[in-house]
């Protein structure tokens, strides 16, 4: 299985991104993809940007421990994970995830699972620049919940 | 023991630096410990830890409780929940 | 909300229809797609390519009908789906379904619902071709059961 | 009354056709019932829907159950479980 973990603070090309997964590949019968954008508003309030501030070498790893631990769980053929940090404006990409598998189920299983991971458990923190100054977002106790599901899976199986 | 700690996001404004070595004294055993003791050391970490529930711990680059022990880690992370995704 | 509906036999660029679900907006907080590619092999064996068979008029109703149900049930911003029919190579798409919200749930709900509508519902059907002639691919019934999740909870609701 | 009948995938191949206009006796007032009916026309029909309990039916390109009135139909198609997606 190939995989690809990237973080960087230049955008990407989530299309290509996407392309590069079945690429030159018969095997793969599904690939699902989840791009995560900049919005031009945070609670319908403009913002200017937003910051990511990340934790280099724990967020890395955070990444590559679920990435391996979606791969045990699923017959996954490849999975892309890409997420930026620093200053990102609206429109722009903030994360990506791409998983490739015989059988839709596995991939959309494996993009949620690394999605809500991702939110709840990678040490990223966005700051909201707006006009009158920045306020850093407030974690969502939704986020919370969406990423305990997967424990108690675990613990049903 | 020396301990290399860092600080995120608000924390990391809060306290006014991004991180520091710490000679941490010898009761200091577990991470809740150490954000009593490091709480002790002025204003601006009382202000960061004054609720210490919603401050996460990071030792050694993995996700901690208060209870764990800080043992011979050299490096402990005190940061906001994390919002990326 | 933008919708885009189209049944062709040609090719697609998957990519190409991703990246058309954001341009330009900075609404969007989530893109979730899934492209479902034609596999070399059915079931451990291989094969030549897929024919599909397709019933002009109601798989283009079906599949409007399922795209309104999605919209009502979910805050979406943009949605697209391409299905195409006649003779397919290992390799190429088969079916693309991309969902835009400002939110990830949604995004991803959208795009599962709509896959699982299609497979049990959208009247296609697939021909295996092999060395040795063709067979037609037998439903399977967890497709009939993927798609009656989305009936309970409409009835829980 | 004249309907106009299609058959798709292994269906039309066992029928022999892709469609028919068929005149549909009085007395045949659901789909069940032309399902039975059509069977009785031939050997290729009788293999079509020897087990109408897998073959799907829409009316003017609409899922219906064997129960369902033919009514003021004016086109009935026939087929095996659907595998697109």
């Amino acid at each position: 299985m190939i995989s690809t973990v990237r973080l960087q603070s230049e955008p990407f090309d989530a299309a290509a991104e996407s392309a590069r997964l079945t690429q030159g590949r018969a095997d793969a019968g599904a690939l699902v993809t989840f791009t995560g954008l900049c919005r031009g508003d945070e609670a319908g309030v403009p913002i200017n940007a937003l910051t990511l501030e990340h934790y280099p070498g724990m967020a890395e790893a955070e990444i590559e421990r679920h990435v391996a631990e979606a791969k045990a769980r699923w017959p996954l053929l490849g999975v892309t994970v890409i997420h930026r940090y620093g200053r990102i404006t609206p429109g722009e990409p903030i994360v990506f995830v791409g998983t490739v598998s015989s059988h839709r189920d596995a991939a959309f299983a494996a993009a949620e699972f690394l999605m809500d991971y991702l939110k709840a458990r990678a040490p990223f923190w966005k700051q909201v620049e707006r006009r009158d100054g920045s306020t850093w977002v407030e974690a969502k106790s939704a986020d919370d919940r969406a990423a305990a599901r997967w424990h108690k899976r675990t613990a049903a199986e | 023991m020396t301990l290399k700690v860092r600080y995120f996001a608000w924390v990391r404004e809060r306290v006014g630096k991004a991180e520091e070595d710490v000679a941490v004294p010898a009761d200091v055993k577990t991470v809740g410990d150490l954000v009593q003791w490091l709480s002790t050391r002025g204003e601006e970490y009382a202000h960061a830890f004054e609720n210490p529930k919603v401050v996460r711990a990071a030792l050694d680059k993995m996700h901690v409780q208060p209870e764990a022990a800080l043992g011979s880690a050299k490096e402990i992370a005190f940061f906001p929940p994390m919002t990326g995704g």
